[in-house]
């Protein structure tokens, strides 16, 4: 299984928290299996992907395996 | 002396700058950061969420930064996640140096860091419903202050 | 809450800064400046003389100047005078205000102002001789930052 | 009598930190009662002086009567 960890706003997006999907999981089978609303937020430039707590660059490259967790992250809040 | 840890309990920062202040002998000055749940109209907790294996090691970066930056002996940063009532400290930071231009500086700087760049999310609770606060342009432009 | 104060004896700067903030219910951040005498090389003691008729209402002046330009809620100036042992706060100014830029910058003015724009005259003593203090050409470029 | 009193380094030069005059004294009457060293380093611009807890802008135009007290005040230390 591969943890998806939902962040801030997304958190509500997708209605918890936190979400199990099968392993192995791309950018595509990741977006597929996301509500279409959360799916299309993920996209946005302005919500990062880290993977293992890793900030990662290239969200389309995004590679999960089992055991792997995946964080969807919005922009953070400021003051 | 280096100190930097997020709180899921209630804290007070005389509690904290007192020992800070204490273990680092010899310094010129050290300016201290206390920043609150302000009694914003309606509002009744904010709650702030964190994502550990960033938020963390990113207060640590944004020490290392600021040690790197500023002539410091020592930085305390100390940040609260979980809810919180008015009233309550969200955040202290407190810098110690020789001088204090260099202290009064990294307090700055790791303050419009910690409020811009840290890994947190807000919330807000009015009349018994959550709002997430969206980031202010105003903070954004104070981090551009450090860019030159 | 405003509180200016010219200090004879030493202080303990946790005694006026906590009930300084419970001073200031509703504020969003309150930012301090300590600053102690330096252990540096040789320096016995420092002397601060200051001439009463304009010290303490020269400190006021400061106070009005940093009330008008900041937002502020209180703010808090104290300055010991006489004669102080390396390790011993000479100075601490406290801002409380609703947002952290009003609080940061106004104790980074106050203490520039204080650092060399305040009558205060220091000596210090090293190998039981005292002497005088000279401005330094950076207290003077830290205040031109204020006079834009 | 007029009080002079001395400020910072000012007071060394003077050997004390306060002297008593008799009033009325102008500038040039004070200069006149002065150690000549001391009389010198007043006239330097730098130095200020206040007629009872007033600065003054012109020295020269010093007019101190019966229970007046002047000071003569060096640059201030800074940092």
């Amino acid at each position: 299984m591969v943890t998806i960890v939902f962040l801030g706003k997304l958190a509500d997006l997708a209605g918890a928290p936190s979400l199990q999907l099968s392993a192995p999981l791309d950018w595509a089978g990741l977006k597929a299996a996301l509500p279409s609303a959360l799916a299309e937020a993920v996209d946005d430039p302005r919500n990062r992907v880290a993977l293992n707590g890793a900030l990662i660059a290239d969200k389309a490259g995004l590679q999960a395996g089992e055991g792997d967790e995946i964080a969807l992250l919005p922009p953070v809040s400021g003051g | 002396m280096r100190d930097i840890r997020l709180l899921h309990q209630m804290f007070i920062p005389g509690t904290l700058i007192g020992p800070f202040t204490q273990a680092n002998p010899g310094l010129g000055g050290v300016c201290t950061f206390v920043g609150e749940v302000r009694y914003d109209q309606g509002v009744e907790a904010l709650e702030l969420t964190h994502y550990e294996p960033l938020t963390l090691p990113g207060m640590h970066e944004l020490a290392d930064r600021a040690f790197a930056r500023f002539e410091l002996m020592g930085l305390l940063m100390v940040h609260r996640v979980g809810v919180l009532r008015p009233g309550e400290p969200i955040v202290c930071v407190s810098a110690a140096a020789l001088h204090r231009r260099d202290a009064i500086d990294a307090v700055d700087f790791c303050m419009d860091h910690l409020k811009s760049a840290a890994w947190f999310w807000k919330r807000e609770k009015r009349d018994g419903q959550w709002h997430w606060i969206e980031p202010r342009e105003q903070d954004h432009s104070d981090l551009a202050r450090w860019q030159a």
